[in-house]
This record gives structure tokens, C-alpha cells and sequence, in this order.
């Protein structure tokens, strides 16, 4: 199982694309945002929370395609699947590996995106809090998602349209945490929900991918 | 024979428009459908048993 | 010993649907045009929202059965995981498009509904907001089936959708009811109608609302007896480039 | 003589439809069989179900359990590793540490640091094969092992296989090449094309 997360985190690396494009696609979202609405700080500071999470929700999905597509083309899924690896163990794998090279970089930058939409001081603990809860569940979604669409040609836009709906939870109370965060409410209940929501997902969410796989594989 | 709709006539008779156009069009279709898949199914039958 | 599953066989739904179908259908029409008549034209308007409350012949039923559609498509799911039968995953197939425009009814009357009511054609209100995701688990569950050549692996992989998105749609339910909470109150745009429905009202409703259920009923059998041909013809077509 | 798969009145299915029907075979440890056939007869397909990536229709498979091995058509090398990252991660994945016996039967020593995407068709096959060494598995299901293999390449792997069978192991493999094993078996599956089932038949399957 580690052999398989060295592997991928070093496939991510190699290719340039892991780390690099999400967090560049993450910046561009949040330099075209002030364009679009206005650069009032104001304005933008009250959006910031929102645009982050949706700019996150945004990258992740750019990447998801890629989580078993290139295993399944050069023939590695189905290595993967006789080798003794069960195949949840797999899938959580990948999970992770999408987490680190998209999730946690977007975490880490999140700060300096917040500086350039005038995220108020108080707003960044809660808001990197929220994604560090939040996109773990967007990972291991959007891995379900990506073993749906498995074996399909054009499967990215149709992985949109079956993942997107799915987000919305996690999206509503991840923002809603951030936001009320920023606003300095109490925000204990949206923490709960997505820590919640995050765990379930991880817990449970690993057997419907590892399953929708095995299908496919046939 | 028709009732008084007052000031709202136009938003309730555009509200049942739409909703039986949606039903009737929906049902038509699905009506067209069985209709289509029926012959085409008899006709690839007769194909099969006249090989078979 | 005539076991509910002997239905299960294609054969033998394809015979019985066609003694049951035009019973269901006539039904249903009859339900619903005494219904809809009856509501649009002998019921009084209400004293607050006038003559806009005949929209809810239509806007109930519909938003009703958009749900249970959506149930009947998890059932049928679970029953094609646990048994396999064929049929079963061919009605949930069939049911797909008849829930998504049950929504599509529901979400029109009501903004046509809000307009003079709030104002506004659209307002993030919770159950609207709700009906707005359902119809983008309707899409992306219908496109699945869509984009899937191999039957069996379709019906698999749309009824995992089907069950993982049963979980995520009610968890949206509940998020988009805290999330709207968190920002206005949704009390003077509450689309509540159990608290204004009089007996006047209620009575027609019923009979609407059968009305939709039996189309339903009808249009399920009607589309899944084409599924199970179509079903069938490829079957038939894939042996002949066998053979 | 110990049975290493054991196949009984197995059918297999492609999309959906039957392909092969009522095959049994038996293959014990230290033997070879080699699958013939025409194209698209289903070998792959009967292939995959013995491998476990597919349900049979009916019949049964029986195999130790966590003793079999596949290698398909693409041998699943990432371009971007080198050979010996992509030979040490799956030796890593069947819980193995050594591999220098795989690099050097089938001569990959002097390649160890090309990355995979800069090798031969030929040299990429190579490197598939000599995944199944250091899996440590006892039966190895091959389809078409040897395409885009050279003639020594080929010499290569048939010396691998007898090899693994005289330590026990057992091949099943789907191939046109004639690989000079003697000692092989061979099934041709032709015989058990499925046949076309009545159309009047509507039933549960729908043909």
C-alpha cells in the first residue's frame, strides 16, 4: 500500500502537472474573481470564503480524471486488482495520493490566496480549518466519481455532472464554516457537520468506489 | 364556464400550460418509443428465426 | 407457490403489463382529468393568494412524485444488487426520466408560483434549492446510463450512483436547510402549504395527487416494457454478428 | 502431483454474450498449457475470468487462493519511472524485495535507470515478463506473452517458464509462437465456442 502512494506521489511529480496545475488553476480562479465583480475589498473580502471553496472544489475536480485513467490505459488497474491489495485498499490509496498532490497543496496556499482577496485577519484560521476538514471528502468523492467513469472514452464531463452534486454538502458547510469564521459567529456546527461528513466518506464511501471499479474491470 | 382567476390568470393558466405540455410531451414520447422499439424488435426477430 | 419474483422474468412482465397497462392508464387519466378540473375550476380562491393557489394541483403531486420517483429508482436499485433480475434494473432505468420531469414540473409551478407570490421567479429557498439538486442527481444518474455500452455494467454502476446518491441527496437536504438558515429566514418564503390547505383545497388535491401517482405507475410500465425490448433487440443483434 | 487451477464446465462472457462454453481443464504444478484458438474466440476473456478480474456465467474456477498472476496485453509501466522503480513497485506490491534474478534473466541490468517510456516495444515486454518474476506467484496466466518479443527475447522467456515450472510453478498462457517447450499442453478452444441460443428463449437474460 505505501509502495502504491510512493508510486503515485512520484508519478505526480514526474509528470510536473500533480502539484503544479491545480494550484496554478486555484490562482488563476482567484485573479479573474476582482474582474469579474469588482475590486472593491469590501466586496471581495465578504465573497473571499466562498470563491476559495469554490476554486478548491474547481482544482480537485480538474485532477480527478486522472486517478485511474492512467492505471486503467497502460493495463496497471488490472495488475493492480489480481495483486494482493484488496481493492478498497486501493481506491483509499488513490484517494490519498489525489489529497496530497491537489488538497494539501491548496490548504497550504490558501493563505496567500486569502491575502489577495482581503480575507479579514480572523477569517484565515477558520477558513484553512475548514479546508484541512473538508477536502479529504472532496478527494474521496471524487475518486467514487473517477471509478465510475472508469472505463469510459469521454468520461470527464459526465464526471462532472455525477460528482458536482455530490460536493454540495461538503461545499454548504465548508463555506459556511469559513464564512462564519470570517464573521466571527460560532461556527462549532458547520466543523462538526464536515468533520462529519469528511469521515463518513472516508469510512464508508471506499467500498462503493472499490466496487463501481470492479465492475468496470470486467 | 371559464372561473374567475382575477389578477393572477396569467400566472396560473401559464403554470398549468407548461405542466400538461411537460406531461403530454413526456408521455408522447414515451409513447413513440414503445411504438419504435416494438417494430424494430419484430422485425429483428423475424430476421432471427428465419436464420435460425 | 406464485412467487412475487416470477414477475421479475421479462417474459412474464411483458405478458401481465399488457392486461395491467390499460387499466393503469385509463386510471390515471380519468384521476387526473376529474382532478385537475375539479380543483382548476370548482374550488374557491384563497383569500390570501387568490387564484394562485389552483397551482397546486400540479405543483404537489409533481414534487411528490419526483421524490418517490427517486425512491422507487433506489429500491429497484437495491433489488438488482441483491437478486439480479433484469426487469428490475431496466424500471429503475425507465423510471429515471419520468421523475427528473416530475421535478422539472415541480420547479416551474413553483417559481411561476413565486413570481406574483415573493416577487421573484427564483429565491435560494431550502426545498427549491433541494428539488435544484435532485434534478442534477436525475441528470447525472440518466447520462450514466447514457454513456454505458454494456448493459449489465450499466445497471450496475448507475445503481451504486443510485444508492451512494440517495445518502448525498439527503445530506444536501439537511445542508441546504442550515445554509439557508445561516443567511435569511426562510419563513416568509416558505413554500408550506400543509398550513393553508382547507378541506376545500384538499379534496381535489387527493384525487390529483392519485392521478399522478397511477400516470406514473403507467408511464413506468409503459417505458420499462420498451427497455426490456430494446434490451432484447440488442441481445438479438449481438448474437446475429456472433453467429 | 499438486493441482495448481482446476476448471470445470466454465463459461465466459464478453459484454454480455457468451463466448465460451463447458471448458474443464486441470493443470498441476510444474505444467504448462498453452490456449489456441482464433481471434476473438474469447482466450482473453477466459483469461481474465481465471485471473478473477471477471465472474464466470457458470463453472467454476478453483486455485489457491493469492496464487495466480496475470499479465494481459499492456504490461502497466508507468513511462516515467525507470525500470527498476517500476520492477521494484509491484515486486513491493507482492511483497517482495529482490529482484535482481528478474533483471537478469531477461537482461534488463544495463537499462535499470532508461525510464520505461524510452524502451523498445520489445524491451517494454521484457520488462512486463519480468514482473511476474518477482511477484513470487506459482501460476502465471499469460495472454499473447510474446508480442513484440525478438527471437532471443522469446529463448528468453521460455527459458523463464521452464524455469518457474521446474520450481514448481505452472503456466497457462494464450500464444500463437511455437516457444520450443516440449513439455507444454495444448488446449485448443475452438471446440467450445458457444452456441447461439434459441431466440424464441426470452427469458431472464433476454436471449
Amino acid at each position: 500500500m505505501i509502495a502504491l502512494l510512493v508510486r503515485d506521489l512520484k508519478l505526480a511529480m514526474r509528470a510536473g502537472g500533480g502539484f503544479g496545475l491545480g494550484l496554478a488553476f486555484f490562482l488563476i480562479v482567484v485573479t479573474l474573481v476582482p474582474f469579474g465583480v469588482g475590486p472593491k475589498s469590501s466586496l471581495l473580502a465578504a465573497i473571499a470564503p466562498g470563491i476559495l471553496w469554490l476554486g478548491a472544489l474547481l482544482a480537485c475536480l480538474l485532477s480527478l480524471d486522472r486517478i485511474f485513467a492512467l492505471d486503467w490505459e497502460d493495463g496497471s488497474l488490472d495488475l493492480l486488482a489480481t495483486a494482493p491489495l484488496p481493492m478498497e485498499a486501493i481506491v483509499s490509496v488513490k484517494a490519498l495520493a489525489h489529497w496530497a498532490t491537489t488538497g494539501l497543496p491548496l490548504v497550504v496556499a490558501a493563505p496567500i490566496f486569502g491575502l489577495l482577496l482581503n480575507l479579514p485577519v480572523e477569517g484565515y484560521k477558520p477558513l484553512i480549518l475548514s479546508l484541512i476538514l473538508g477536502t479529504p471528502a472532496l478527494s474521496v468523492i471524487g475518486t467514487f466519481g473517477a471509478a465510475l467513469t472508469v472505463g469510459l472514452k469521454r468520461g470527464g464531463l459526465l464526471l462532472s455532472l455525477l460528482v458536482l452534486p455530490l460536493y454540495v454538502p461538503t461545499l454548504i458547510f465548508g463555506a459556511e464554516m469559513a464564512r462564519r469564521g470570517v464573521a466571527g459567529l460560532d461556527n462549532t456546527t458547520p466543523m462538526l457537520m464536515l468533520a462529519g461528513i469528511t469521515c463518513g466518506t472516508i469510512a464508508l464511501l471506499p467500498f462503493a468506489s472499490a466496487a463501481a471499479l470492479r465492475v468496470n474491470l470486467r | 364556464m371559464m372561473p374567475e382567476l382575477g389578477k393572477y390568470a396569467d400566472t396560473v393558466l401559464s403554470a398549468y400550460a407548461v405542466s400538461i405540455v411537460l406531461i403530454l410531451g413526456l408521455v408522447l414520447v414515451s409513447l413513440l418509443r414503445a411504438k419504435k422499439v416494438k417494430s424494430q424488435l419484430q422485425e429483428v426477430e423475424m430476421k432471427a428465426k428465419g436464420n435460425g | 407457490m406464485n412467487s412475487i419474483w416470477e414477475y421479475a422474468n421479462p417474459k412474464k412482465f411483458i405478458q401481465t403489463t399488457d392486461k395491467v397497462l390499460p387499466w393503469v392508464s385509463i386510471l390515471s387519466c380519468v384521476a387526473l382529468v376529474v382532478g385537475l378540473i375539479w380543483g382548476f375550476f370548482f374550488t374557491p380562491d384563497d383569500y390570501r393568494q387568490g387564484s394562485t393557489v389552483k397551482i397546486i394541483y400540479l405543483h404537489v403531486p409533481s414534487a411528490l412524485m419526483a421524490i418517490n420517483a427517486w425512491m422507487m429508482m433506489l429500491v429497484a436499485s437495491l433489488i438488482w444488487i441483491v437478486r439480479r433480475h433484469h426487469v428490475s434494473a431496466l424500471a429503475a432505468r425507465a423510471a429515471a426520466p419520468v421523475g427528473m420531469i416530475m421535478t422539472v414540473i415541480a420547479l416551474l409551478t413553483g417559481a411561476i408560483w413565486g413570481q406574483p407570490m415573493w416577487g421573484t421567479w427564483w429565491a435560494w429557498d431550502p426545498r427549491l434549492t433541494s428539488f435544484l439538486i435532485l434534478f442534477l442527481f436525475y441528470l447525472g444518474y440518466i447520462a450514466l446510463w447514457a454513456a454505458i455500452e454494456n448493459d449489465d455494467t450499466a445497471a450496475d454502476l448507475t445503481s451504486v450512483l443510485c444508492l451512494v446518491g440517495s445518502v448525498f441527496a439527503v445530506l444536501s437536504r439537511y445542508a441546504v436547510n442550515f445554509w439557508n438558515q445561516g443567511l435569511h429566514q426562510g419563513a416568509s418564503l416558505s413554500l408550506d402549504k400543509e398550513e393553508n390547505v382547507a378541506d376545500v383545497f384538499y379534496h381535489p388535491l387527493l384525487v390529483c395527487i392519485a392521478g399522478f401517482v397511477l400516470l406514473f405507475i403507467a408511464l413506468v410500465l409503459l417505458r420499462t416494457r420498451t427497455e426490456i425490448r430494446a434490451r432484447r433487440m440488442r441481445a438479438l443483434l449481438a448474437r446475429e454478428r456472433m453467429g | 502431483m499438486v493441482m495448481a487451477i482446476s476448471v470445470s464446465d466454465l463459461s465466459v462472457a464478453r459484454g454480455g454474450i457468451k463466448v465460451l462454453e463447458g471448458i474443464s481443464f486441470t493443470l498441476a504444478s510444474g505444467q504448462a498449457l498453452v490456449l489456441r484458438g482464433p481471434n476473438g474466440i474469447g482466450k482473453t476473456t477466459l483469461l481474465r475470468t481465471i485471473a478473477g478480474l471477471q465472474p464466470p456465467i457458470s463453472g467454476k474456477v478453483e486455485a489457491t487462493p493469492e496464487s495466480i498472476v496475470y499479465a494481459g496485453h499492456t504490461d502497466g509501466l508507468k513511462a516515467t519511472l525507470s525500470v527498476l522503480e517500476n520492477l521494484n513497485f509491484w515486486a513491493q506490491v507482492f511483497g517482495n524485495k529482490d529482484i535482481s534474478g528478474a533483471m537478469k534473466q531477461y537482461e534488463l541490468t544495463t537499462l535499470a535507470d532508461r525510464p520505461a517510456g524510452a524502451l523498445s516495444a520489445g524491451q517494454k515486454r521484457r520488462l512486463g515478463l519480468a514482473r511476474l518474476l518477482v511477484t513470487g506467484r506459482l501460476v502465471w496466466v499469460l495472454d499473447e506473452p510474446t508480442v513484440s518479443l525478438d527471437r532471443d527475447a522469446v529463448a528468453m522467456f521460455a527459458g523463464a517458464v521452464r524455469a518457474h515450472l521446474g520450481q514448481g510453478g505452472s503456466a497457462l498462457m494464450a500464444t500463437h509462437i511455437d516457444l520450443g517447450l516440449d513439455e507444454a499442453a495444448i488446449l485448443d478452444v475452438a471446440p467450445y465456442r458457444a452456441k447461439a441460443p434459441e431466440p424464441d428463449d426470452f427469458d431472464g437474460v433476454f436471449l
